[in-house]
């Protein structure tokens, strides 16, 4: 997957046609061949911008008010990427006029250790599902399978569990990195740093990181795209996939196969209800 | 400057450390989900203390805890009364092993603001008792830059022991201070160096200088940024930046906390934990002013507090050059090349 | 996902860690959130009508299920209760005409979530409750108590013991 | 700094006899902000209270919590206890320590003790985070919207209209006066339908506070109660009311005849033409689905003869708005078509008609001038069989419910069939007789008496033809044998069914209705005339099937629940309900896709301080909010809270105990 060169004749175009104030794309790592988020305003930097399968980060995070202070931004997403891009629109979080967006028809991108990511592997949408322009050839979309690890975990006990999640909550730090990097917590103050309130519970202990993780996810279920912005963001490496997984799983098995963000104008699953939902779990 | 310089091989120095794992309360770099904290550990096969500078982080933890309790208080028909919390854990005798240089570093530069107006007693009585053994890198990471900043690496005394892999294959252990002397001298494995020792030592350590990718000339850099609070340049470095906190949260010298009482039915304990100058709400004020509402003056505040402010008001670079910022940080934005573009324009 | 409850001879066992045990005597504390039209009134009739349960349950009333945030559930189970019964309207009846569709998908997620990272499936329950059901509304307090006291107490993520 | 009074109490032995009262209050005295603990027999006495209000002013109590009964019993009373102390009613917290403790616990006092000192504690902790609440005020719009022009419309509309409020009146056919004109005389009084209705239909049209819009319907209403919108829908009369002088010359020109729904199709009418003589507004309308100048443009009759040229071929439905504050459902009733009933040969068989059309027939005005004939033959009939519960109380073929007015109407049909043609008999089957109301049972048996009327209890299983006659057989339950009745005529009594576009009416009002599309009432026995939506009535057999005393009873009802609504110019509104916190909220419009009441809008507010570029926020529309708290749930930057209920109140209970 190696389209730096359409990439670059686009953005140009762009900048010649004054469609956009700035672009966001993805720039080549000096010291090893990792890749980071580029924003241009200078057309000529246009020959920095580069897409491979190390173009990782997803960028919708560039729309989030802080960054895009609502100018017209050109955009590249992956599939994933104009999923989240998708909510983020349904959301009204960004105005569909004031992005111009480059969709990728994804074939996976590589992890750290430089073979094909996990959420690349079980990619259910790799096409882009909104976009103005697209590039590559689209591959459609994938059959839905419940995460692997989601899978191991539930044959595991109880206990076994638990003591997992709790080493887990032990490690956090508590930086929230994976909520910044994440392009659907645009909040303008999150609850969970919102001191006056009574949810808020700062200290950094097991408990502290496990309420505010599952807070998060709680947030994020049915929204979720499954992007691992915010694994990859975390200086712990914990694996934060699996709460969003497991919402995901429950959530695609319950509420009529819903996925975050596939088409438009799609609400997260907490946002609708069906009157056919499971009720046998209720007294 | 001590002079004791032991030397060992491979096999001795395991020895060496399980001898330590044995006698001491023993923390040490221990991995999990990829990377390696400092925690307790009983036996050597527990821990790596040759653990990666990339992968490892800081010891900061254990001297200024990513959460600590406070207090304890109790309200009823009497009033609100306070109590003292019960024993903290890490203020005991303990050997750290597998300290790096610069993360030692860190520390020395933090003593700074702990025994400035408030004495944090905490700390200090943590500082006292800990014994740090740190390892000298082989080579430099991609992100560090410790040799390019104001402290003298090769000869740093933030640690008490000092343990070098010479290139000659032999191990050399070398007392940095009193409390490093008596560990060496009590330990049964360890044999006084052979005369070439000091030589080893400073071939290995140019080759460990050799081994930079990012270098800079400190007082050049500090000099410049002194003028440069104005600098348009802050806002293009800090472009990409999603204001994550992970830098200063792994950071081994950043030192900012917040307060939070956690209540239920009438008794509470009051927590201190990190807080981040990243944070877009970090300088908001209850009147709802907040002179640093967006990123690039923040990231300001970060770059000149580790290269001027600090530096002006004890002496100390606040940035020990350890380059786990940009290692950790998701979009890759290295203090390093944020100070160095700074100047550059 | 379920996980039997272990028994031990005359303690109660935390099923989520067996480390922690209690005397058999041991009673749960359980936060039920009650939704203020159907189940609120049931539990009325409840005592109106002299139904004996258990005296475990401490109840929270809410205008509607639909007002419950699951984090109430989570600040629940970190600081006094040992299991949470969270009650409604029935399908249908809602008050307010279809809160308590939108809190029932949030309730499943919840609990299977709360099950996923070790939390015995039974610490949250829920209940549609009418206003007409008291003696259903016995019931239910009566299995949940059961249930809970078999779980045991619940330690893991208790804010710190004070 | 809080200051809390807790008051326990005994309710006689009901609370004191399975909890240790001065052990909860001694407990309740533990916590720190509990300024006093006062326990006493009977809270909601006056002592009691006065205790309450004393407490408050000597202790300078900012909030007060009451442990007693169930908060849905005596809430009230308290908040009007702390308003007479001048303190803020909404300070209040119940805890209730009878029905959740003392009642469902008596055989464990400790337990139930501690139970109620725990319920006390989360009390006083919520009540901690209560904050000072008003009542909310929202404008009215005095103007009131009455849907159909049936006797019930008429009514309430009158009603409404007598107390000098405006109302605005929607019919969709061409004149007023709905079922009951097209009936001839009325049980169980016999006096003319007519002469009784059409007084008040020409009041209706010259009232000087009433906006008759016939020949229209309803097809928007938004907004809130004492706020609605409502767009009504005019459809094309080609005739201009205000020039028309309904001299009727158009209608005696037109060439085309129509089926006249009016008289049950049993005579015609012109396509040109007014209901009925005696329509209010008197004015014809063109039936756009058989004018031939319409349909081919061709004609044109009607036109030429008008001296007024008040014929516009041209004319097009027309909207207009109104702004109202409430709505009265008016809607009335359809007949249900008895044709599932083969096994009589209804449609096979000329001489089986309805009810309907027989009332048409008997009266005077109707389309045989009063005399009953056989739609076969045009005979005067002799033998009458009449057969009651047609679709009604039959699960199989018809409706579950009893239709109410078929018992009385079939009598009225006996005597007037006697009346009319002295020499006939009338059989009448029938399940049961139900004639429960003033005068009917009498009525009834008039009915058998006077007029010798044979009532036959039993199902007639088969009618079939001999001749020219219809031999109905069926089962005479009283002497157990199958008789066989030689019948000239015979008559259904067809059930009363729901309008078919009530629920489509009921969507665009967004009231709820039942499944068989009547409208539900907000409550069966104590809000029989109310909606659940607020500020929208209903009356007469839109609800069910009704009498004329029963729809006028309710629609005088309507009116007075509609003057209540208008009596003061702002309605008071309770002050629980959701509020925004402006610099928490990220405008992700969530909460307005959940709220059941599309309570919730967005605003524009600048994005800082002076800050020319603006953001979209959420804004609650305070007259709609009923407070259920479904937007506070899923707000997850928790910029919306929900007074009353807020989370700061919730948690503090929970982390109480």
């Amino acid at each position: 997957m190696e389209y730096s060169k359409q990439i670059q004749e686009i953005a140009s175009k762009l900048f010649a046609e004054n469609k956009i104030d700035y672009f966001v794309g993805y720039k080549q790592n000096s010291f090893d061949d990792s890749q980071v988020p580029f924003l241009i305003t200078d057309p000529a930097e246009i020959p920095k911008l580069v897409f491979t399968d190390q173009s990782v980060f997803n960028l919708a995070n560039y729309l989030k008010p802080d960054h895009t202070k609502r100018k017209r931004v050109g955009l590249v997403v992956k599939g994933c990427d104009s999923r989240a891009l998708n909510l983020m629109l349904t959301e009204s979080q960004v105005k569909r006029e004031n992005v111009y967006i480059i969709g990728i028809c994804c074939e996976g991108v590589l992890n750290d250790k430089g073979e094909k990511a996990q959420n690349c592997v079980e990619c259910v949408m790799p096409d882009p599902v909104v976009y103005d322009e697209m590039i590559g050839t689209p591959a459609g979309k994938r059959e839905y399978k419940v995460n692997v690890d989601i899978r191991e975990l539930a044959t595991k006990t109880l206990e076994e569990r638990a003591d997992y999640f709790e080493s887990i909550f032990e490690n956090c730090i508590r930086c929230n990195a994976c909520r910044h990097s994440c392009p659907l917590c645009y909040c303008a103050k999150c609850c969970i740093d919102q001191e006056t309130s009574t949810l808020y519970h700062g200290a950094n202990t097991s408990s502290g990181a496990m309420h505010a993780l599952m807070t998060w996810s709680l947030h994020l279920a049915g929204r979720c795209v499954d992007c691992r912005n915010c694994e990859k963001a975390c200086p712990s490496h914990l694996p934060l996939h699996l709460l969003h997984k497991q919402n995901e799983s429950v959530i695609y098995e319950n509420f009529q196969q819903h996925l975050a963000g596939m088409e438009k104008d799609d609400r997260g699953a907490f946002y609708k209800y069906n009157l056919s939902d499971p009720d046998d779990f209720i007294l | 400057m001590s002079v004791i310089l032991m030397e060992t091989d491979k096999a001795g120095l395991q020895k060496f450390y399980e001898e330590i794992i044995g006698k001491y309360e023993t923390y040490a770099p221990v991995e999990k989900f990829g990377k390696y904290d400092y925690k307790k550990v009983s036996k050597l096969g527990e821990c790596d203390p040759e653990s990666p500078i990339e992968m490892t982080m800081s010891v900061k933890p254990l001297f200024f805890p990513k959460t600590a309790k406070v207090m304890k208080f109790k309200e009823d028909s009497a009033g609100t009364t306070v109590s003292e919390t019960d024993e903290d854990p890490l203020t005991g005798q303990r050997v750290i092993l597998g300290v790096k240089h610069c993360d030692a570093r860190g520390l020395q530069v933090l003593d700074q603001v702990y025994k400035w107006d408030y004495i944090d007693t905490d700390y200090q009585k943590r500082r006292k008792n800990t014994l740090i053994i740190s390892t000298r890198c082989d080579k430099a990471g991609t992100q560090c830059f410790c040799t390019s900043l104001d402290y003298d690496v090769e000869n740093s005394d933030a640690h008490d022991v000092r343990i070098v892999n010479g290139l000659d294959g032999k191990i050399y252990i070398q007392a940095v201070t009193e409390k490093g002397e008596k560990l060496i001298q009590s330990s049964s494995i360890l044999h006084p160096a052979s005369a070439g020792a000091p030589e080893e030592l400073a071939k290995h350590y140019q080759s460990f200088k050799a081994s930079f990718r990012l270098n800079m000339n400190y007082s050049e850099v500090n000099a410049k940024l002194q003028k440069l609070f104005d600098s348009p340049e802050f806002e293009t470095v800090s472009s990409n930046c999603i204001s994550c906190n992970t830098c200063a949260f792994i950071c081994p010298t950043c030192h900012c906390f917040k307060i939070s009482d956690e209540k239920i039915r009438d008794t509470g304990v009051r927590y201190k934990s990190y807080d981040s100058c990243n944070n877009g709400y970090f300088t908001l004020m209850a009147g709802g002013h907040n002179p640093r509402p967006v990123k690039y003056r923040r990231w300001r505040q970060r770059a000149l507090h580790k290269f001027v402010y600090y530096k002006e008001r004890f002496g100390m670079n606040l940035c020990v050059g350890c380059g786990h910022c940009a290692i950790s940080c998701p979009v890759n934005i290295s203090i390093f090349d944020v100070v160095n573009q700074v100047v550059k324009v | 996902m379920e996980t039997e409850v272990k028994e031990a001879q005359g303690k109660i066992v935390s099923a989520e860690n067996p480390g922690i045990t209690a005397p058999a005597d041991w009673q749960p504390v359980i936060m039920g959130i009650l939704c203020n039209w159907c189940s609120y009134a049931g539990s009325d009739l409840t005592g109106t009508s002299r139904i004996q349960y258990p005296p475990n349950i401490r109840i929270i009333r809410v205008p509607c299920s639909s007002r419950v945030d699951p984090w109430f559930i989570i600040k629940s189970l970190q600081t006094t209760a040992d299991g949470v019964l969270i009650s409604g309207c029935h399908p249908g009846d809602c008050h307010y005409i279809a809160g308590n569709y939108y809190a029932r998908r949030r309730f499943l997620v919840t609990k299977k979530l709360l099950n996923f990272i070790g939390y015995h499936e039974n610490r949250v329950q829920f209940s549609w409750v009418s206003a007409a059901e008291g003696p259903k509304f016995a019931k239910v307090v009566a299995k949940v108590t059961e249930d809970i006291k078999k779980l045991g107490p619940l330690h893991r993520y208790k804010k710190e013991n004070f | 700094m809080a200051r809390v009074g807790v008051f326990v109490c005994f309710c006689g032995a009901n609370i004191a006899g399975f909890v240790d009262v001065p052990a909860v209050v001694q407990e309740a005295k533990k916590i720190k902000e509990v300024k006093v603990a006062i326990e006493y027999k009977y809270m909601c006495s006056d002592p009691g209270q006065q205790m309450i209000r004393d407490a408050i002013v000597q202790n300078r109590l900012t909030s007060v919590v009451v442990a007693a009964c169930s908060p849905r019993m005596h809430e009230k009373t308290f908040r009007k206890a702390l308003s007479d102390a001048g303190m803020n009613p909404y300070m209040l917290e119940v805890a209730n320590i009878r029905e959740h403790s003392s009642w469902v616990h008596q055989k464990d006092k400790k337990a139930a003790t501690e139970k109620a000192s725990d319920l006390i504690r989360m009390a006083v902790a919520k009540s901690i985070a209560n904050e000072q609440l008003h009542e909310i005020s929202v404008p009215v719009t005095k103007r009131a919207l009455v849907i159909g022009g049936g006797i019930a419309g008429i009514q309430a509309a009158l009603d409404i209209a007598d107390a000098r409020i405006p109302v605005t009146l929607v019919e969709k056919s061409p004149s007023i006066g709905g079922r009951m004109a097209q009936l001839d005389e009325t049980f169980p009084t016999l006096d003319c339908s007519q002469c009784i209705l059409t007084p008040k239909m020409v009041d209706v049209a010259s009232h000087p506070y009433i906006e008759l819009i016939p020949y229209s319907e309803v097809i928007e209403l938004d907004g809130y109660v004492g706020n609605y919108k409502a767009k009504i829908k005019k459809k094309a009369s080609y005739v201009d009311f205000s020039t028309c002088t309904g001299c009727g010359t158009c209608t005696q020109k037109c060439p085309v005849k129509v089926p006249n729904e009016f008289n049950m199709n049993i005579d015609k009418r012109k396509a040109i033409y007014t209901p009925f003589p005696q329509a209010v507004p008197n004015k014809p309308v063109i039936d756009a689905e058989h004018c031939t100048m319409l349909l081919k443009g061709k004609c044109g009759i009607c036109a030429k003869f008008c001296e007024k040229g008040s014929i516009n071929f041209k004319m097009v439905d027309e909207v207009i708005e109104r702004e109202i504050g409430a709505v009265v459902i008016a809607t009335g009733y359809d007949l249900w078509d008895p044709k599932p009933y083969e096994e009589y040969g209804v449609g096979r068989y000329k001489d089986i008609i309805t009810s309907l059309e027989f009332e048409r027939m008997v009266s005077a005005s109707g389309p045989t001038n009063g005399v009953p004939v056989r739609p076969s033959d045009g005979k005067v009939p002799k033998n009458v069989v009449f057969i009651k519960c047609i679709g009604s109380r039959d699960e199989a073929k018809g409706i579950e419910y009893c239709s109410k007015i078929c018992c009385m109407y079939t009598a009225k049909h006996a005597i007037l069939l006697h009346h009319k043609v002295p020499d006939s008999h009338a059989y009448i089957f029938y399940m049961d007789i139900r004639a429960a109301g003033k005068g009917y049972e009498e009525f009834v048996k008039r009915a058998q008496v006077e007029t010798a009327a044979t009532y036959l209890r039993g199902r007639v299983s088969k009618i079939y033809k001999k001749g020219d006659k219809l031999m109905v057989r069926g089962e005479d339950a009283q002497i157990g044998q199958v008789v066989e009745v030689e019948a000239d005529l015979v008559v259904l009594a067809t059930a009363v069914i729901a309008p078919k576009d009530n629920p489509a009416l009921a969507r665009l009002l967004g009231v709820s209705y039942d499944k068989y599309g009547y409208i539900s009432e907000a409550h069966p026995k104590l809000r029989p005339v109310e909606t659940a939506k607020a500020g929208i009535f209903l009356a007469g057999c839109t609800q069910a099937p009704k009498d004329i005393p029963d729809t006028v009873a309710q629609a005088s009802a309507c009116a007075a629940k509609v003057c209540g609504l208008f009596a003061g110019d702002t309605m008071k509104k309770d002050p629980m309900i959701s509020t925004i916190n402006n610099e928490y909220c990220s405008g992700c419009q969530n909460c307005i896709k959940v709220c059941p009441y599309q309570a919730i809008v967005t605003e524009e507010i600048p994005l800082g301080y002076g800050s020319k570029e603006m953001r979209t926020v959420a804004k609650i529309n305070e007259g709609v909010c009923q407070g259920c708290g479904s937007c506070v749930a899923v707000c997850r930057s928790m910029a919306i809270n929900l007074a009353g209920f807020t989370d700061p109140q919730i948690i503090n209970e929970i982390v109480a105990i």
